[in-house]
């Protein structure tokens, strides 16, 4: 039943292409294989119909499909993104650091289930289709992603349009335009939102408020599991210095990152010194650096979207400590990554009145 | 960005040929580009002042001209820029006639190809950014090494008050081989004497610094801009060290040395000597035995080690010609008899000498498996010849021809130059036809017998060759422009991995130890590209033919 | 006849042991080897000074964590050597070293490498819920006998080179039957017998087995051959690269544990190979749609021909791709038929030059048409 | 057959300026006809070819490739096309190896007085790829 409102939505997609709203769409589609999902921008009306706007995973994060759109321009075309509320917010927070332009971008979000672990869907795609159907319909969220499972944003508007899913009738979707763009785009189509939005609110404010209370507990388990300097460094002492994790990550824009660069590599004989003061260096030694050093980097600007963890070879629960991390300091500066494309990132202002718990009483 | 394309008639070459129409519409729409004109001869000079008048109307930041192979008029066009103050790398050319109108004459294919190409133009100038060529200070003087015959005609040509040159000689005395030489064939002129006077003028030349008994120790630098050191072999040893801009390497050749070859006898049979211990002979006045009589019958052996070297000399036949002359001046009832392989006689007037040398005395055999043994107080012969087997002759006196070989001991010259030599020995030429006396490093070049066994006419004309080639080149108080289309690197993306200086065959890339980057010398680089496809870093750009203009150019060709 | 260090004691034992000694007299300063590094029994590669430490160190364990040449590498590369290290790394991680060593990545100073005939590892991925743990004893049984273990990665099974070319010091391990009663070391180099004279331990004239170690060729070949077999039927043209590439997420950890991959910035990631809007227009018109992000068949295919070359298929690749793409063994296949038809094999020879830094006149005539 | 009439293919033409790109204005100066299949893009040398211009151009939809150069012992940078070559036959090896029509993919050498020469590899090259039929990534999308 939810497959019907896979077709509303791209429908809805389609009409916008007749009536030139859109000149193309970014959205999911079922690789050749059928083993996975990735973005695709397509200008050919008829290619909609096999996209998938809610797939059983996120191979690539929406955030960094539309960087690699639009990192050089806007471009010509009139393009409609359409990803997960994690996905918009990361675009919102890779245009705050010049990785996108929006100008010819419309955002368009969904009500998000959940995905499923990336590498058990590509290792049985068969069953893993199966699983997704059934937790969309029983909003049954235990197969999803450890991350997915605490997400209390999985209908946060952050884009230009939103559709929503839950607590809409059969085969049909709310439409909600959440900013200028948005609105153009159903007048346009003569889709001005009338009816009302209560039942959609009711659902979704439920969903948060109990998934706000998983997610502090996880968080809570998770601190008391890796807190403390010890437990950190075995936690990431598995670790392989893939830095897949970085790379999949979509506000890890760097083109080069620190952590690959010439500033972490010593001399021999300073390893040398490091080894024998320990008795053993683990090698290379900067796997704890790197994870805290990428904390620092974009915890602010993290998202909670999991890419991360879905890219680890060997499953650190990296997107788990990075969303508790995430919450801790987006928490510090009263921010939320990506909730809205106008708030400046907390580390590129400041205010003269702030903080002021963290310094030394002046007397 | 405003881009003006601009499409050739060419008379009727181009618009017979191509619907130019066709071409204007497709390109028209076109991002960036601003106007799209055609005209009836753009290389004319109304051509080239429409297009200079067509940059200034429309304030053009790129030009695109759709005409000839850019072998024709690049150039041209790059020209108008320049006036224009546009810079003429912000020019692109594409060739719709050479490789377009006149390959087919199906006007609608070559109206597409047209179409293609010129829309690749314009893809790819979208990418060109303004090279501005640089200008270095260069120093006129010159390095000549080898006072032979070759070195002292380069010196004398170039030597100038605004030019000196610096001789460098590593025997005692400049002159070469041919001081010993009484005679130059075929013309028979004094050779030695000849000699003595250039010999003379040089001495005398105020622009001429001669070092004898002095070899090369070093040479660091580019093309404008050498430094060498020279080393003096006499006790006690001195060093000096100077700058030129040019270097011409005259270092000659020796004769190949027969003593080790027994067939011969060399070095062990009386009055069996080689070609040089003749031509001393001659000079001295007298030719003899070593009883002091003259020599009833002489033969003369060519081809001396020919088979051992693997290569003919082609002068060693005409210089025994020559021996012909001498002996039938100096003794002229002697009987000559000349055993060869194979007769070299090349050029126009050889032949004629040749003849001319003929007459009852002299006898030519081709001969093979010679054999020269003592027998009493004469030497016999024994060789084969077309028809029989083990023939017999017996003479009072054998003359060895022997081929020429490359002088040894160049390894510090061609080390410290980076300059090649050939399988056999000799140096080697940039290319055999298009440069046939430059060398892969820019500013040496190579004259006389250091390149190839030669006679004096040719070794002449190559030192002449290199001097046209310096004085165009190196002119004194003008600065020399390098190649602008080099090789850059990137140093934040190179990781150190000197494939790049693997690859490079100008010696343009060194290693910054410091940094563990290599670093490209532009006034060495040639700008060939090879570094570029090698660097996996992508680390390297070739200016004017960097990765995105390619790549622009062949993704709007195939689209 | 080479010589060689024999000692009646279970080879990890003694090994330890050997390197213990070599640590307690100062011999090296150092041990670079795996080890056990967390309470959780993970195993990475670490640098050992105190000798006590050692007790933890795993020197063969049948696992790969990453590509020890990409360490040395790094421990190499920056700063004279003053303190002798010694590194007991796999054969294909010492290839992979050597490889380096020829791109000006790291050298040899003061460092001696030990190395082993190798029974291949386990998946990395096995090890994340340490079920390689219930196949260990079973692993050092076929290593014992010479056999292929059922759990280990393809490009393991299909490896011939698993007898160490450069390495100064080869441990007896593949097809040793007496491996678990008696330690069997091959001195190859001088580098390495003057650590035996060091310890003043007599060396014995020993030839390895030549006759096993050629039987359990001849299995990898033939085990290699149906592997190859394999990925040649999916790789069938351009429809078998997408079905097989087709899921790439263009995260280019591939690249960044491959030893080979030793760019600062690799070309695919460079401004160069950005792909701006223009672009994605033109494809329209081609195909009305394109996978976003574009360029990764591209990345795949160019970074075949950057380290095809030398690839020395130690599997890492395959190891940490998100999406499990075979890398390991397609670029193992390709790069073979590379290696081949230049007859060279990475990091067998330091002094043979990379082929694609050199040529030869003669070569290749016919592929001129 | 009509078919492959009908297909006219577009082939990249890698040209060394000093040789081939000569040679190429030789057979059009010689008024010698050949297929206008053929689109040239002119380098300083064959060695400026990077494998990587061959694989985009492949992936592009070039039905096919040409690299041209000087003869070898020719080349106008002394060794330049030996390089050429070397990564040519690499390149040439991985296309066999992963099942793609090697064919499409070609090395020639053509001097400046060759235009006959240019013209015959041409030719016959565009026939070979109208066999082989059009190149498939052109209507790829997940490339």
């Amino acid at each position: 039943m939810k497959k019907s409102i896979r077709e509303t939505i791209k429908d809805f997609l389609m009409k916008a292409m007749e009536k030139g709203v859109f000149d193309a769409v970014l959205i999911p589609m079922k690789v050749p294989a059928g083993d996975s999902y990735v973005y695709v921008l397509i200008k050919d009306k008829a290619l909609v119909k096999d996209a998938d706007p809610l797939p059983p995973v996120m191979s690539v994060q929406g955030g960094k499909a539309v960087s690699s759109v639009t990192r050089l321009g806007k471009g010509n075309l009139k393009i409609a993104a359409v990803m997960r509320p994690c996905e918009v917010r990361a675009t919102n927070e890779l245009e705050k650091n010049e990785q996108v332009n929006p100008e010819n971008i419309t955002l368009i979000s969904i009500d998000c289930p959940g995905v499923l672990p990336l590498h058990d869907f590509t290792s049985n795609p068969e069953e893993g289709l199966a699983v997704f159907e059934q937790a969309e319909k029983k909003h049954d969220d235990t197969k999803m992603r450890p991350v997915c499972q605490i997400c209390d944003n999985s209908s946060l508007i952050a884009g230009d349009l939103h559709i929503g899913t839950l607590g809409a009738a059969k085969d049909s979707v709310f439409l909600i335009a959440h900013s200028h763009k948005g609105q153009e785009v159903l007048q346009t189509l003569q889709l001005s939102s009338k009816g009302s939005l209560a039942s959609w609110k009711k659902q979704v404010q439920e969903k948060v408020e109990n998934k706000k209370k998983q997610r502090s507990m996880t968080h809570k388990q998770l601190k008391k599991q890796i807190g403390g300097l010890e437990n950190l460094i075995d936690t990431f002492s598995r670790c392989l210095n893939c830095h897949n994790c970085m790379r999949a990550c979509p506000v890890c824009f760097c083109r080069l990152c620190y952590f690959d660069s010439e500033k972490v590599k010593n001399v021999r004989e300073d390893y040398m010194q490091q080894a024998q003061e320990k008795g053993t260096l683990r090698f290379p030694p900067d796997t704890t650096l790197f994870h805290i050093g990428r904390m620092t980097h974009m915890s602010v600007s993290c998202v909670s979207c999991g890419a991360c963890e879905d890219a680890c070879p060997v499953s650190l629960p990296v997107a788990q400590v990075f969303s508790m991390i995430a919450d801790e300091t987006q928490g510090l500066f009263e921010y939320l990554a990506g909730r809205n494309r106008e708030e400046p990132l907390p580390m590129k202002t400041f205010k003269e009145d702030e903080l002021h718990e963290m310094e030394d009483a002046h007397d | 960005m405003k881009i003006g394309v601009y499409i050739c008639e060419c008379g009727p070459n181009i618009a017979e040929k191509v619907d130019i129409d066709e071409v204007i519409k497709a390109v028209k729409p076109l991002d960036n580009v601003a106007v799209v004109e055609r005209f009836k001869l753009l290389c004319s000079q109304d051509g080239k002042q429409f297009l200079a008048d067509q940059i200034k109307k429309h304030e053009l930041t790129h030009l695109v001209v759709a005409a000839c192979s850019p072998r024709e008029h690049q150039q041209t066009f790059m020209d108008v820029c320049e006036q224009e103050g546009l810079n003429p790398y912000l020019f692109q050319l594409a060739n719709i006639r050479e490789q377009c109108a006149w390959i087919t004459d199906d006007k609608k294919e070559a109206t597409k190809k047209a179409i293609r190409l010129t829309k690749a133009a314009v893809a790819r100038v979208q990418y060109h950014t303004p090279l501005e060529k640089q200008q270095i200070e260069s120093n006129p003087d010159v390095l000549v090494i080898g006072g032979g015959i070759a070195g002292i005609q380069a010196s004398l040509q170039l030597a100038g008050p605004e030019r000196t040159i610096h001789l460098v000689e590593k025997t005692s005395s400049l002159g070469g081989l041919s001081q010993y030489y009484e005679k130059t064939f075929p013309d028979m002129k004094p050779c030695a004497s000849f000699i003595k006077g250039l010999i003379e003028t040089v001495k005398n030349n105020p622009h001429i610094n001669v070092y004898t008994n002095t070899e090369i120790e070093e040479i660091l630098g580019f093309f404008g801009n050498f430094e060498i050191t020279v080393k003096q072999t006499t006790t006690p040893e001195a060093t000096a060290a100077f700058e030129v801009g040019a270097v011409v390497v005259a270092t000659g050749a020796t004769p190949f040395n027969p003593e080790h070859i027994s067939k011969y006898g060399y070095q062990k049979i009386e009055n069996v000597i080689t070609a040089l211990d003749f031509e001393q002979m001659n000079l001295s006045g007298k030719i003899t035995l070593k009883n002091g009589k003259p020599p009833k019958s002489v033969a003369i052996i060519h081809c001396v080690g020919r088979e051992e070297k693997g290569y003919c000399s082609q002068i060693c036949c005409m210089y025994s010609i020559k021996f012909i002359r001498y002996l039938q001046k100096k003794v002229p009832s002697t009987k000559i008899t000349n055993f060869y392989t194979d007769l070299c006689i090349p050029g126009k007037s050889q032949q004629h000498f040749y003849e001319q040398s003929l007459g009852n005395h002299v006898d030519f055999i081709r001969m093979s498996d010679l054999q020269i043994t003592k027998q009493s107080d004469k030497i016999q012969i024994t060789y084969s010849n077309e028809k029989d087997a083990s023939k017999k002759l017996s003479v009072d006196m054998v003359i060895l021809s022997p081929v020429l070989e490359p002088t040894q001991g160049l390894s510090s010259i061609i080390e410290s130059t980076r300059i090649s030599q050939g399988e056999k020995g000799f140096l080697t030429e940039e290319h055999e036809k298009i440069a046939p006396v430059s060398t892969s490093t820019e500013g040496v070049f190579i004259a006389g017998c250091s390149h190839g066994p030669k006679s004096i006419e040719e070794t002449m004309s190559q030192a002449e060759a290199v001097t046209g080639h310096i004085l165009t080149s190196l002119i004194p108080g003008q600065k020399i422009e390098p190649e602008v289309k080099v090789s850059h690197i990137s140093e934040s993306f190179c990781i150190g991995c000197k494939t790049c200086l693997n690859v490079c065959c100008y010696g343009a890339i060194t290693f910054d130890d410091l940094k563990k980057v290599s670093v490209v010398n532009e006034v060495i680089c040639r700008g060939c590209g090879n570094c570029v496809a090698a660097c996996p870093s992508g680390a390297i750009t070739l200016k004017h033919f960097t990765h995105n203009q390619v790549y622009h150019e062949v993704k709007e060709a195939v689209q | 006849m080479t010589k060689a260090l024999v000692r009646k004691t279970s080879t990890e034992q003694g090994l330890l042991t050997f390197l213990q000694d070599l640590l307690k007299n100062k011999v090296v300063s150092g041990v670079f080897s795996l080890k056990v590094i967390n309470k959780d029994g993970d195993i990475a590669y670490a640098l050992i000074t105190n000798p006590d430490d050692l007790k933890d160190a795993r020197p063969f364990y049948p696992l790969m964590p990453e590509n020890a040449g990409l360490h040395l590498s790094r421990f190499t590369l920056k700063g004279t050597a003053k303190q002798p290290v010694l590194a007991v790394v796999k054969p294909c991680e010492l290839r992979g070293f050597v490889e380096l060593i020829k791109r000006e990545q790291g050298n040899l100073d003061k460092l001696i490498t030990i190395s082993a005939t190798c029974g291949g590892v386990f998946p990395i991925k096995m090890a994340v819920s340490k079920d390689h743990e219930k196949h260990l004893s079973k692993y050092w049984e076929s290593v014992k006998k010479g056999e292929i273990h059922p759990e280990i990665r393809s490009v393991c099974k299909a490896c011939e080179n698993f007898e160490p070319y450069t390495a100064d010091i080869t441990v007896d391990l593949l097809g040793n039957s007496k491996s678990d009663a008696q330690l069997c070391m091959y001195f190859n180099t001088n580098k390495g017998k003057e650590l035996a004279t060091a310890l003043k331990t007599t060396l014995v004239e020993k030839d390895s087995d030549k006759k096993t170690l050629d039987a359990i060729r001849k299995k990898r070949t033939a085990e290699k051959q149906r592997l190859f077999a394999d990925i040649q039927k999916q790789l069938n043209g351009i429809d078998g690269l997408v079905n097989i590439f087709g899921r790439c997420i263009g995260c280019h950890g591939c690249s960044k544990v491959c030893p080979i991959c030793y760019c600062r910035l690799c070309e695919f990631e460079s401004p160069e190979a950005e792909y701006n809007p223009a672009h994605f227009e033109s494809e329209f018109k081609k195909k009305g749609a394109m996978k976003v992000p574009p360029g990764t068949l591209y990345y795949q295919l160019g970074r075949l021909s950057h380290i095809g070359i030398s690839c020395v298929a130690c599997g890492q690749c395959e190891d940490v791709c998100p999406v499990d793409i075979p890398v390991a063994m397609i670029f193992k296949y390709v790069g073979e038929s590379i290696q081949t038809m230049f007859e060279y094999v990475p990091g067998k020879n330091r002094d043979e030059k990379i082929p694609l830094i050199t040529f030869n006149k003669e070569e290749f005539a016919e592929i001129e048409e | 057959m009509t078919k492959k009439e009908e297909f006219t293919p577009r082939i990249l033409a890698f040209l060394c300026n000093w040789c081939s790109y000569a040679g190429a204005d030789l057979a059009g100066t010689s008024r010698l006809k050949y297929p206008t299949s053929i689109l040239p893009i002119r380098v300083m040398c064959s060695s400026r070819v990077d494998p990587l211009f061959l694989i985009r151009g492949y992936l592009e939809g070039a039905d096919g490739v040409l690299v041209a150069g000087c003869h070898p012992g020719d080349c106008h940078y002394q060794e330049g096309n030996y390089y050429a070559r070397r990564r040519f036959a690499m390149l040439k090896n991985i296309f066999e190896s992963l099942g793609l029509e090697k064919e499409r993919l070609r090395l020639s050498w053509v001097s400046a007085s060759e235009g006959q020469k240019y013209a015959k590899v041409t030719t016959d090259f565009t026939n070979v790829i109208k066999d082989i039929g059009e190149n498939p990534a052109k209507s790829k999308i997940f490339l």
